[in-house]
Order: structure tokens, then C-alpha cells, then sequence
């Protein structure tokens, strides 16, 4: 708890190619507990390493991935997001409403919802950064309110999108063959989000405000205008998760979403990304969210007893974490 | 404008907190081309007044003018814009960023529109750094650095503005002698026709190389304003504290043929220690000097156990011991100050009292478990008495405190703690003339009852006038020991920058080329 | 939407009012079975209002929800319980508070409720196990994808299928059960699991409406043909599956009738008439074949 | 964000008298959301405020309110713990093995189910304190290995208590006539959690922590050891709270306690303890759960439908704590 471990960073850099070799080192072996994961799963059966198997296992981290990336940036703001699960419900119910009921056209029935999201990230945004309302209770406020008006907008009957059939595309669409367009959508968002965290002022004063918000502010900058920014981009991709859930199930479930959010922020917690915000990486959650689902799916395929899967689940998320952790301590 | 009109005037500023008048009726005039000191007791409104400046408080009452205009900052961002910088008494800096990144946060170079340029950045950032010869670099993360590097970041970044009222609230408290001299240096570049510097510093003897004038306050009111040349120190200090000090003190009760107390015998570190020994004797202060990142702070850490230590071993007594957490020391009576107070020694959002007694819970304040509130509260306020610490009460919560009265409340938590080791890491950091010859009354005192102290600090008079016996560390080495009468400025600068590394005449003198390849094999991960 | 319709009506003063507890409130069946109770209410000119936990394994909201209902002092409770020995005690007090209690979807144990509506999910189970034995021609391996594994309804309709196979079908092998929590994505993704590590998987159940969506997308993502699936309850989705032919069939209850008739059942104690002990409210076996005979189409519920 | 706010202890302390009033004050306005919204319901609904009613909203408090209680410590402490809601499930589950499938007499399983939750909580507090595992990570872990246990032990099956009549009557018996135990348990949970955090070195200590760690570790205290007890003081609560539900439901009910961390931890933050740590208090945590109780019985009791209930219920917690923000600035 003392003891203050150097980071690689405060290593002079020696040059150009020595600190690359490290860095590709670094960024490799943060996959370790994952290849380790994954490598136990293959060995002990033999389907789960199958080109269908994998696919699966990509298709399955969409939705939960998608939410983790947004919840990335809120994180290492040193906030919290509970509002993700039921919000994306929400936003699956707009997009039903809208391209259902409303006969929008699909791209800009998509769009809204997206900007839907950012709506109601921007209230999240609003509660935390104007009215200082801790972002625990201002984002749990939120889940319920998303999750009583994904009831009430839907009349509770989920809205189903059979006269829309490229909206399923969206999800289970091939654009390359063989490969689910939700999974390239995924990927695609890691890397914006990704560019975004390292590149740009957004992910620059994200970290910023994490590390020492009061003295970003005293810096020069608004540190509640990037606050509502970072919620709202974060409700940006709730919209989006909601357009790929409801995608891949052709239907608006209104009633589904909760307990996501728990999942969404473990996959971000076990990626390295701090609750106490300042650190965090876009690699890092995706790491976390691949880690719970090729865990989940490698347990069911090896026909594990449900009630220990769990039990199970819960054991290897500990030593992973462990695990990268000393690792991280050694380099 | 007219060139008589002066850079910076405050004029009838007052400032009230719940329970403090912090601020009545203050003036302040800062002329163009000059450094103003400005100089007063711990909690006399230092601070407060800048912090009105520079927007991030609002005064009850006054007149701000700058170049005659009439101005009221509104934020930190408003008065950055008017061209007032400031570097504030506690560190603003993101320890997650890098060097380069808070040194430019708000003024990133883009790559085009919403993109960062991190080349651009840290390029810049080399540039400012070279500019202002300071030892850092870019790229290392903040967290990760001194406390006197730290400073050099805010520093830097205070620069790196184009202000024209620069504010330094005691730039150099973390500093040392050389560091004090390269900051003077940057000042005195910075300062022009067009630029002013409100200089705040409890360090007397810097006053007189930097400061044009003096204006000093007590207890929040303005008391007067001098010019430095035709003044002497001792004047500003009795216009401070009301009275005169003694400034000639010498170590007292130097003994050579006390008992040991505490060996430390080849304690190394992966990051900087290499084999640092040394004793300490009962009733013994014993000085530690040394330039900024010499590796004493790091040489208390790992004998406290608060950082882990490779090899060496520690007796205490002569028996060895064990000591492998700050809570290991404490068992054997081993308490380390830190010299990073908002860190490292605070809870700044407790209480004084909960501050001050925290260390000394279990073994004087509690039974069966249950705290004993009334004699908790009644220790608290002698300290708060005795080390004058200025707060309304002892229910204060620390963060509202000024720098200074802080540094007392970590202070009076050792005091009061019975320990027979105490290690104090720049204990008079941000503490006034008057205060500071209180502790090192208290020390004394301490010593003289039979308690041993290690004193790191980077104020050399401070250590000649306290220690018994220096010892001197350079590059996480013991590269002198010093008695009292040994002890000069001359010896112990001697000692603080020979560099056995770099340099062979210096490993010679320490007697090291031998073992030197070795023990940078196996020191170099 | 609610039962709120009449609220203008409340005022009358003798408007009965019945409190209904359900075992759900979200879902599509618990929907149906409320949309049932309102129509009834409305014929009757009662008001009711319709209560449930979020998740069936909230049996503590569910009682402090049979509390609430109990201290609005109704002229009759309707409950579905999640688990019936915890409410013995709240059953009491409305005894003593003379508030009399219809019991539907699952029995409750005890002789307080005048009568209970219910389906048997055991034998509808069976009855789902029949069709797939019959499909797969009693040989091939058989996964089954649950809603959960304490509830009552999800022991039931596991057990009721797994003891029918056993019995009756020698054939065919059983995978352990697995529990997708209702879920359609996570019960899609554990299909997917299945099939992964069971290639030659012939037939696939699904014990709710969740359940067997899910087995459905999973089966459709995974791009495989040939597997029979058979399910419980309806819903759009489940219907438009039963059409295309990707699923064989499955077991409906009459939730809208389950609905009525415990309206009905409470208007009639209400008034001092006398009603059965057992309402049942029986299950069909639905497929392609029989989807349109209005005798089904009724009890289905989009 | 930069004005720092003063608190009522910056007064100079006047005199006995004076502060006790004002202190007196300052407790009663704590209320002053939950009293608001109390009287609201009162004149709204005549079904409201009767006795039995408002037993029934203490009833209700009592499951989540003690699992607050425990986490209130381990908050203040900057910590979290999301394993509480399965952790009762599992001391029900061991609370009904020891007592209906082993036998072992009652109040001697009671203590062994209290003492299992505490020897959860070591585990947390071990992977915490020791492992230096983030307390979401630890928690999180615990929570999916207890809900498989769970499962395991019980062979996911309720276990009734039914042979065990005197079990009932620890949460529905009633020492006082005509009040439950479970009300009289939380009281008595509430005043000795109070006393623990205000008057003992356990409170002092957990504040420290919470407050500055490092700093409270180089003051010489074992920063290891305290958390680990903190983290074993909240095992004690999760136990406890297994006994009390599984004594109201008569049967220990494996798959239940999902969720249930959600509410108490919204109980502890609404009640403005901060999940940053070092703030907190147990008045505090118990005004958070009555508030969430009372709303939830009184738009039941006033027969809002139930999809709108989530949607006031979020936005009533919203006002509230910007209502308790606003009033704290002022004083
Ligand atoms: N935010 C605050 N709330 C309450 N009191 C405050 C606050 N800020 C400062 N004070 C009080 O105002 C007085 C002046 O403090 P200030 O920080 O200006 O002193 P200073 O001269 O800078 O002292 P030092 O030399 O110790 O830094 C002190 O008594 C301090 O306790
Ligand atoms: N918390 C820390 N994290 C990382 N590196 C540190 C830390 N503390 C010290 N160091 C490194 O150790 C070196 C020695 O610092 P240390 O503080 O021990 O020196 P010092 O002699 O006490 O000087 P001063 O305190 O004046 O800076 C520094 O150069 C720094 O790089
Ligand atoms: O009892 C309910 C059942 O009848 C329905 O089919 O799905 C949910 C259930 O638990
Ligand atoms: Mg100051
Ligand atoms: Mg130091």
C-alpha cells in the first residue's frame, strides 16, 4: 500500500527502437492472462477452438463490450455508470418506436437512437457535473428511470423489427463472409475509442479530471463541460448498444438490460481501469470483456455444472487479475 | 497606461471563512520589473490573498488593479487569460499525466483540430525544460516523481505562460540550495518591464538575493512594506513575530559517547540505495543532507519499512530486527514525518484532533477498544497551543488549514506519540521563522530526554544549527559522515555532489572503484 | 394501460377492488396474464391493480409487495406465489383480515386460498418431451436450456421433461441441463456453447419464452440446420419460428385465461358464490400444424 | 468545484450549549428528505400512515438495512463490497444446512451462520488487504463463487425451516408485542454500528483509511490489518442478514441476493457516504435504506403502476440527494 512501484514510463527512453521493443512486450503480455485462459480451454477440449467456437465467443462480448468502452472513459473520470444496462434497453425501445412504429428510415431510426443515448448520457452528464450530484446515485437514478420508460413506451410488450429485415443485419449481417457485422462494429468502436483516449483533448482531460480533478480546473479547464462530454459520448454508445442487442434479437426487449451494467464495469475493473480514476485503457476492457466471455463459454463447453461455473468464474477472475497485477509489478 | 501606475494593486481586501477572519483591510502593491516578497506567519492570509488573485476565491471586500485597470478575477481560467500565473503552496498536478502533459494541460498542441500532437507536446516541453535547466523529462509520469520535482513541474508550468504577474507561493520550500538558485535564476530572467513576481517564502535567508521589497502581514492586516536593501532581516522577521529571534543558535548537548541506538547497516533498494549505513545514538539529533535525489526520503522509507529494501540489516539496541511495514517500525518505536504532508501525512478531511492523534490511538487513547474522547481533545489542544497552531478549534477539518498549521498538525501527531526514533523528512517545510524555532526547541527538548532524531532536510543551516552529526548521501550513497565541528557549509556541499557514477575521482575518494562494476551489474535490474 | 382505467370510477365507493401479486411483472407471459385479468376487471367493473418482482428470484420483494396489498385493505387478493411457504404467514393475516386469496399460475400450499388457477408445468413439460422424443424418433442427444433452477415453474418444467424421456424414451441422451435465466441473448450464447461442444446435438428445449427464443437465435447464429427445437409459452418471436419451421412446436399455457379467471374467481367469492377448489387452466401442444385453429390462436399471446 | 465548502465544525466552538443545538439541528434536518417524503404519502394515500403500515415499512428495511450497515464500514474505508447480497444467500443456505439438515440446535447455528458471513468477509478482506486485489474485483469474485455455492450446498433447493418453528420467530416473533424482532435486530445492528464507527478505534481507524491510507499507514497503524477486519465486521452483517431473511421467508432460498448489493450500497450513498471514502455515517445509511423502503411501499400503497414506480423512484432519489446536497452547503 506504500510502496510506490516505478512504471516503465519513468524510465529514461533510451531511443526510438528499444522503447518500442518494450512497449510491444508490455502490450503483449497484457494479453497474458487471457491467452493463458484461452490456451487451458483449447488443450482440455477439443471444440472449443474452432473458427465457429471463436466467432461465437466475439459475437457474444458485442453488447457487453460495446457499453464497457463507453464506461471506460466515465471510469477513468473517476465516475461510475449504472445507468448503462437498463439505458440500453431503453434506447432498443426508441429505436423500435421509431423505426417500427414511426416507419423511420432505418440508417436514420439507427442514428436517433444513438443520439438518443447521447441524450440521456448528457442527463447523466448534467446530474454528475452541474448539480454535483455523486455519479453513483445520479446514474442509478437513471437506470430506473430508463428502465420504468422502456416499459411504459413499449406498453411492456417487446417491439419486434420481422418488417424491418435489415435491421437484423446490422447484427448478423455478413459484410465479410463468414463474419458477423456486429463483431466488425465492435471492433471498429474499440478502435474510435481507442484513438479517442489516446489522441484526442476528449481522452487527454478524461484522464486528467480522473487523476486530479480540482486541479484541472484550476489549469483553465471546464471541467464540467468535459464531464457532460464524457457522459454523453459514454450514452452515445448505450445508444449503439441498444441498436446491436435489439439487431441481433430482431426484437426491442424492454424488460432485459439490467445486471449488464455490472458486467460492463467488471470487463472495464478487470482490464486494469481504476474506479479511483486517472488509469485505464481501451485494450485493458477489451482484454476484461473477452476474459468473462471466453471464460463463460469455455466453462459451458467443457458441460462444467452450472452452479460451478460460477464458483469457478469467480476463482479465475481473482488469479487473473492477481496474476496481471504482479506481472505489471515485475516489469 | 502611465509607467507610474503600478503592475498589481490590491487595495482594502478583506476575506472571512466560517469561524476565521483570514484576511482585513489588506494592501498590496506590485510594481513592474520587480519581485515582491511576501512574507508573514503561518496562516497570516498568504495564501488567501493569492488565492483571491488568482480567482478561485472571492473577496468579502476590496479593489483588485492590474496596469490600473480595475479586474476581479472570476476563475482560475478568467485570471489566467488576465495574464496571472500562479504556483500554488499545494501541488496542482495530475500524477497520472506526464511531465509534458500537465506542463501543457489546456494548451495542447493539436495535430488538427480535436488531435493531440504528443511530439509536438513533449518537444515543447524539452524545449521549456532545457529553457529553465531543470532535471526532468518529458515523458515521466508525475505520480511517479519527488516532491521537488514536482515542484519544478509547477514551476515550469507556471512559466510556460505568458503571464505578467507571476505568483509563487513558497516556490522553494521542497527545494534545495542549488534548485533555490537555478529558480532565482529563472526569475530574475522573467522579470521586466512588462512582468512582476509576488514572491511567498518562509525562508529568510533567500529573501534578501531575491526580493526587491518586502511586504509582510500578520494575522491577516497588512503591516508594512520594505525595501530589502535597507533592510535587515531581523527587522522583517520582528515585524513578522512581533518580537526578535535568536538566529545564531548552535547544536545542543553534542555528545560523542552516547549508547546506539539504531544501525543501519548495507540497506540497499533496487531503485536508488546502495549500501547505506549509519548510526544513530540515544538522545542523538542526527542531520541528513543531501542535493534533491540523493535518496534520503528513500533511505527513511525503507528503514521504516514503508518501501521495500533489498538487502541491509537494521538493528535496534544492537538486537536485529525485522521491520517490514511502517506498523512493524512503530512496534519498535520508530515513527517517520514525511515530506510530503498532503500525501503522505495527512487525512485532510479530518479533523486537527483525529489528525494529531491517529498514531498514538491504541496506546494512549483507547480502552477496551473505546475511544477516551475527552483526553484525545484535551492532547489535541495543548499541541494546538504549544505549537501555535493557528485553527479555530480542534474540530477543524485539516484541508481548511494553512500550509503551515498543517505542517504543525503532522508535527504535534509525532510529538505526541512516544517514539524513541523519530525520523522527521523536512519537518519545518512551509513553517515560519517564529514556528520553526519552536520545533527546534521541541527537538532539543526531546533529545535531551533521551529520544534519537534523524532530521533530513534540505535547509543547510537548518541541519547545521540542529544536528549533532551529519551524514551526507549523494546518489544513494553515504558519501560523508560529519560531526558537529566538522560541519561547514563548505564540507558538507563537498560531500553532496561527489558523484562515485559518473565520476572516477570522486569513487576513488570513497574508496569504491573495486566493487563499483559489480554492484551496478546487479543494481541494474 | 394499467388498471388506472377506472380510477375515475374509484370515487363510486363500491368498486371492488382486487390486488394481484404475480411472480413477474416485465415479461411477455406476466403481460398476457395481466391483459387477462384487466379484461375481466373491466367486464366486472372491478379495479384491480398488477404487482410483480423484477426477477423470480426476488421472494423477499414479493412478499413485502403482498404486505403493501394487504395493508390497501382489498376486497381480494390474487397471487402467484414464488415460493408459497414464505407467504404462509401474510396469507394468514388476510384471513383474519376476512380478504379472501385466488391463487394462479402456481398452487399455493395451504387451505387459505379459495381456489387456485393454475397450469401443471410438470405435465406440460412431459407433454413438450413427448413431441421432441416423437420428432428426433426417441433417439439422439437432447439439451436443455431452463430459465432458472430454483423456481418453481423451472424445476418443474426441467423435471417434467427429463423423468418423461427417462421413462420413455431409452434412446435418447440427456445433456445437463443448462440456465440462460430467461435471457434471450445469454440463453442464445449458451446454445451456442452447446452446439460447440455437441455437434451432433438433435433436439434442444426451452422452458420459457426466453428460453426458447434464445435456442432459436443461437441456433440460427451458429448457422446450423437440422435441429429440432421445441418450447414453452409464445410470444411473437416464438410464433414466427413455429411458421418458418425453425422450431417444431411448443407448449402454450392460456395466460390471458389464467388472468380471467382469477378475476373472475375473486368477483365470485366476492359476492359470496362459490367457486371450484382447482381452476385448471390447461396447456396445449402447438405446432405448424394446429397454429391457426382458433381454439389455439386464442391462447397464444403475440 | 474549487470553493471548498465549510463544514459545521469550522464554527468556533461557542459553548456546550450552542453546539448541542446546532448539532441537534443538523441531525434533525438529515431526516428532513425522508420526513418530506413521508408526509407526502401521509396526506396522499389514508392506507399510509398506520401502524401496521409503517411496521411494514421498518419489516422491510430490516434485510437490506442490515447488509447497509456492515457496507457502510467497508465504504468509508474506500472499499466496496459486491458479494453481500449472494453472501446472504449463501449464509441462509449454511444457516439451513446446519440447522434443518445437520441438526445443530438453534442458536448455535445462528452464531455459526453470523460467524460463516464473517468468515466470508475474511476472504474479501484477506484478497483486499493482502492480495492488494481492488475491493470490486475481490467482491465481484466473491459474489459469482458464493452464488454457485449457493447452489451447491442447497442442490438448488429451497431448505425449509419448517420443522424449526422458534427460527421464524427471530425475524416475526415478537419480543415487544406487536413488533417484529427483525425491526427490534436492525435497531439494535444500527445503535451498536454506530457506536463501533463513532466511539472505537475500529471507526477511527476506518475512517483514516478511508481518508488517506498511506498516510494512516506511515502513522504506524497496520492499514492490513484493520481493513481485514473491517471487511470480516462486514461478513458479520451478510451473515446476520442470511439468518434474517431466511427467517422471514421460512426457507433459505439459494438463487435469491442477486442485486441485493445494489440497494444497499444506493442505501449508503444516498444516505452521503462517499464512495471515495473517508466520509460516512450510520444515521446516514439508515435514512438512505428508509428512504428507498418508504418509496417503494408508498407507490405501491398508492397504486401507481408499477412501470411508473421505477421512473418516480428515480427521479424522488435524485431530488432528494440534491435537496440533502443543497441543505448541507447551507448550514
Ligand atoms: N477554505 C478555508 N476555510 C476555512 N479557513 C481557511 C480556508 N482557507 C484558509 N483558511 C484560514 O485562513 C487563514 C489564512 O490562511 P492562509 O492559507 O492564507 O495562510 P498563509 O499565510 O498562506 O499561511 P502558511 O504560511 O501556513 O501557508 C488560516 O487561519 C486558515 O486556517
Ligand atoms: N514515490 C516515488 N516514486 C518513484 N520514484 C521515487 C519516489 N520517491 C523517490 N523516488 C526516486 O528516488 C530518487 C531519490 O529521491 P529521494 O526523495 O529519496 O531523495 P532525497 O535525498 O530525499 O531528496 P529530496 O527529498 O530532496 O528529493 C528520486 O530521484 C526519485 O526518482
Ligand atoms: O410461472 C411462469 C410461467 O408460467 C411462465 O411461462 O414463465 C415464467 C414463469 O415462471
Ligand atoms: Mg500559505
Ligand atoms: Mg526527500
Amino acid at each position: 500500500m506504500t510502496t510506490p512501484t516505478a512504471t516503465t514510463e519513468t524510465q529514461p527512453v533510451a531511443g526510438g527502437v528499444s522503447l518500442s521493443l518494450r512497449d510491444r512486450l508490455q502490450q503483449f503480455l497484457a494479453f497474458a492472462s487471457l491467452l493463458v485462459i484461452f490456451v487451458v480451454f483449447s488443450i482440455a477440449n477439443s471444440n472449443f477452438l474452432t473458427y465457429g467456437n471463436v466467432l461465437a465467443i466475439l459475437y457474444s462480448t458485442v453488447v457487453i463490450g460495446t457499453l464497457a468502452l463507453g464506461t471506460t472513459f466515465v471510469i477513468i473520470t473517476g465516475g461510475i455508470d449504472l445507468s448503462i444496462g437498463t439505458g440500453m434497453a431503453l434506447c432498443a425501445v426508441m429505436s423500435g418506436v421509431m423505426i417500427v412504429n414511426l416507419g423511420v428510415p432505418l440508417a436514420l431510426g439507427v442514428l436517433g437512437t444513438i443520439l438518443f443515448g447521447g441524450l440521456l448520457g448528457l442527463i447523466n452528464g448534467f446530474n454528475v457535473a452541474i448539480l454535483k450530484i455523486p455519479p453513483f446515485i445520479a446514474t442509478l437514478a437513471m437506470m430506473l428511470v430508463a428502465q420504468g420508460l422502456a416499459l411504459v413506451l413499449s406498453h411492456s410488450t417487446p417491439i419486434y423489427f420481422n418488417d424491418v429485415p435489415a435491421y437484423s443485419k446490422i447484427s448478423r449481417g455478413n459484410l465479410i463472409p463468414d463474419f458477423p457485422n456486429a463483431v466488425i462494429v465492435l471492433t471498429a468502436m474499440a478502435v474510435i475509442a481507442a484513438v479517442l483516449l489516446n489522441k484526442t483533448i476528449l481522452g487527454r482531460y478524461t484522464y486528467s479530471i480522473g487523476s486530479n480533478e480540482e486541479a484541472t480546473g484550476l489549469s483553465g479547464i471546464d471541467v464540467r463541460k468535459w464531464k457532460i462530454i464524457v457522459y454523453t459520448f459514454a450514452g452515445l454508445f448505450i445508444g449503439l448498444a441498444g441498436v446491436m442487442i435489439s439487431a441481433r434479437l430482431g426484437s426491442a426487449q424492454p424488460a432485459t438490460g439490467m445486471g449488464y451494467e455490472l458486467q460492463a464495469i467488471a470487463a472495464v475493473v478487470i482490464g486494469g481501469t481504476s474506479l479511483a480514476g486517472g488509469k485505464g485503457s481501451v485494450v485493458g476492457t477489451m482484454i476484461g470483456a473477452l476474459i468473462i466471455s471466453v471464460l463463460n463459454n469455455g466453462l459451458q463447453i467443457m458441460s462444467i455444472p452450472q452452479e460451478w461455473q460460477n464458483v469457478i468464474l469467480g476463482c479465475v477472475i481473482l488469479v487473473a487479475v492477481y496474476a496481471d497485477m504482479m506481472r505489471k509489478k515485475q516489469t | 497606461m502611465d509607467g507610474t501606475e503600478s503592475l498589481l494593486r490590491a487595495t482594502a481586501v478583506s476575506k472571512s471563512f466560517p469561524g476565521v477572519k483570514a484576511l482585513s483591510d489588506v494592501h498590496l502593491e506590485l510594481r513592474h520589473n520587480e519581485v515582491l516578497a511576501l512574507v508573514g506567519e503561518n496562516g497570516a492570509g498568504k495564501s488567501t490573498l493569492m488565492k483571491l488573485l488568482s480567482g478561485i476565491y472571492t473577496a468579502d471586500e476590496g479593489e483588485f488593479f492590474l496596469n490600473g485597470e480595475r479586474f476581479e478575477p472570476a476563475s482560475p481560467r478568467h485570471a489566467q487569460e488576465l495574464g496571472i500565473s500562479i504556483i500554488h503552496q499545494e501541488f496542482n498536478l495530475m500524477p497520472d499525466l506526464t511531465v509534458a502533459q500537465n506542463i501543457f494541460i489546456g494548451r495542447e498542441p493539436r495535430a488538427g483540430g480535436f488531435f493531440l500532437s504528443e511530439r509536438k507536446l513533449n518537444a515543447r516541453a524539452a524545449d521549456l525544460i532545457e529553457r529553465l535547466q531543470l532535471p526532468l523529462e518529458p515523458w515521466s509520469p508525475v505520480g511517479g516523481l519527488t516532491v521537488a520535482k514536482q515542484q519544478m513541474v509547477e514551476i515550469a508550468k507556471a512559466l510556460s505562460y505568458d503571464a505578467r504577474v507571476l505568483i509563487m507561493d513558497e516556490p522553494t520550500a521542497a527545494l534545495n540550495e542549488a534548485e533555490v538558485t537555478t529558480l532565482h535564476a529563472l526569475i530574475r530572467r522573467f522579470k521586466s518591464a512588462d512582468t512582476g513576481v509576488i514572491y511567498i517564502s518562509h525562508r529568510m535567508d533567500e529573501l534578501k538575493k531575491i526580493a526587491d521589497r518586502i511586504t509582510v502581514l500578520r494575522d491577516g492586516q497588512y503591516v508594512d512594506t520594505v525595501d530589502t536593501a535597507a533592510t535587515s532581516m531581523k527587522e522583517v522577521i520582528s515585524l513578522m513575530v512581533g518580537r526578535a529571534l535568536r538566529t545564531d543558535a548552535q547544536p545542543e548537548g553534542v555528545r560523542e559517547d552516547r549508547e546506539v541506538l539504531l544501525s543501519v547497516e548495507g540497506l540497499s533498494t533496487k531503485a536508488l540505495l546502495k549500501n547505506v549505513s549509519f548510526e544513530l545514538r540515544q538522545g542523538e539529533i542526527l542531520g541528513f543532507a543531501g542535493l534533491m535525489g540523493a535518496g534520503r526520503t528513500e533511505m527513511a522509507r525503507a528503514v521504516v519499512g514503508a518501501d521495500k529494501a533489498d538487502s541491509g540489516s537494521i538493528r535496534v539496541r544492537g538486537r536485529p530486527v525485522r521491520i517490514q511495514s511502517p506498523a512493524d517500525a512503530a512496534k519498535h518505536r520508530i515513527g517517520y514525518l514525511s515530506e510530503d504532508r498532503k500525501q503522505f501525512g495527512l487525512m485532510l478531511e479530518q479533523d486537527v484532533n483525529a489528525n494529531i492523534t491517529v498514531s498514538s490511538l491504541s496506546e494512549l487513547f483507547s480502552s477496551f477498544g473505546f475511544m477516551k474522547d475527552r483526553a484525545m481533545r484535551a492532547k489535541s489542544r495543548q499541541y494546538v497551543d504549544s505549537l501555535r497552531i493557528k485553527t479555530p478549534s480542534i474540530l477543524q477539518t485539516a484541508k481548511y488549514l494553512s500550509g503551515g498549521n498543517q505542517q504543525k498538525v503532522v508535527i504535534a501527531k509525532w510529538l505526541l506519540k512516544n517514539c524513541d526514533i523519530l525520523i522527521f523528512d523536512e519537518p519545518t517545510r512551509g513553517i515560519d521563522v517564529g514556528a520553526k524555532e519552536e520545533i527546534y526547541r521541541l527537538l532539543n527538548d526531546l533529545a535531551a530526554q533521551g529520544k534519537s532524531i534523524i532530521m533530513i532536510s534540505s535547509e543547510l543551516e537548518e541541519v547545521l544549527r540542529m544536528a549533532h552529526r551529519i551524514v551526507v548521501m549523494s546518489e544513494g550513497r553515504v558519501t560523508g559522515t560529519l560531526s558537529a565541528a566538522e560541519a561547514t557549509q563548505e564540507t558538507v556541499m563537498h560531500y553532496a555532489t561527489l558523484r562515485p557514477d559518473e565520476n572516477p575521482e570522486d569513487a576513488a575518494e570513497l574508496g569504491l572503484e573495486l566493487d563499483d562494476p559489480a554492484r551496478t551489474v546487479d543494481g541494474s535490474r | 394501460a394499467c388498471g388506472g382505467d377506472e380510477d375515475g370510477a374509484a370515487g363510486g365507493g363500491d368498486q371492488k377492488y382486487i390486488a394481484i401479486v404475480s411472480k413477474g411483472f416485465q415479461h411477455q407471459f406476466w403481460q398476457a396474464v395481466k391483459k387477462g385479468a384487466e379484461q375481466q376487471a373491466a367486464k366486472e367493473g372491478a379495479r384491480i391493480t398488477f404487482e410483480g418482482p423484477a426477477t423470480e428470484a426476488d421472494i423477499e420483494a414479493q412478499v413485502t409487495m403482498l404486505t403493501n396489498a394487504i395493508a390497501k385493505n382489498p376486497d381480494a387478493i390474487g397471487f402467484a406465489a414464488l415460493d408459497s411457504k414464505a407467504a404462509a404467514p401474510l396469507l394468514e393475516d388476510a384471513k383474519s383480515r376476512n380478504i379472501p386469496v385466488i391463487a394462479f399460475d402456481s398452487g399455493v400450499e395451504g387451505d387459505i386460498p379459495v381456489t387456485t388457477a393454475a397450469t401443471d408445468n410438470k405435465a406440460a413439460a412431459a407433454e413438450a418431451a413427448k413431441h421432441l422424443s416423437e420428432l428426433l424418433g426417441g433417439k439422439g442427444k437432447v439439451a436443455l436450456v431452463v430459465h432458472d433452477q430454483t423456481s418453481k415453474t423451472g424445476i418443474d418444467r426441467r423435471d417434467g421433461f427429463v423423468e418423461w424421456m427417462k421413462a420413455n424414451a431409452p434412446g435418447i441422451t440427456l445433456l445437463p441441463p443448462q440456465y440462460g435465466g430467461g435471457d434471450q441473448a445469454k440463453s442464445a450464447d449458451i446454445t451456442k456453447s452447446i452446439i460447440a461442444s455437441n455437434p451432433d446435438v438433435a433436439g434442444i428445449y426451452g422452458a420459457n419464452e426466453g428460453s426458447a427464443i434464445g435456442v432459436v437465435k443461437g441456433i440460427e447464429e451458429a448457422g446450423k440446420k437440422g435441429i429440432k427445437i421445441v418450447g414453452f409459452d409464445s410470444g411473437k418471436a416464438q410464433i414466427d419460428a413455429i411458421k418458418d419451421g425453425t422450431m417444431a412446436g411448443a407448449i402454450t399455457q392460456n395466460p390471458v385465461g389464467i388472468g380471467e379467471q382469477t378475476v373472475a374467481a375473486a368477483m365470485k367469492v366476492i359476492r359470496g358464490e362459490s367457486v371450484p377448489k382447482v381452476i385448471d387452466t390447461g396447456f396445449f401442444w402447438y405446432d405448424k400444424t394446429n397454429i391457426d385453429d382458433p381454439k389455439i390462436a386464442a391462447v397464444l399471446y403475440q
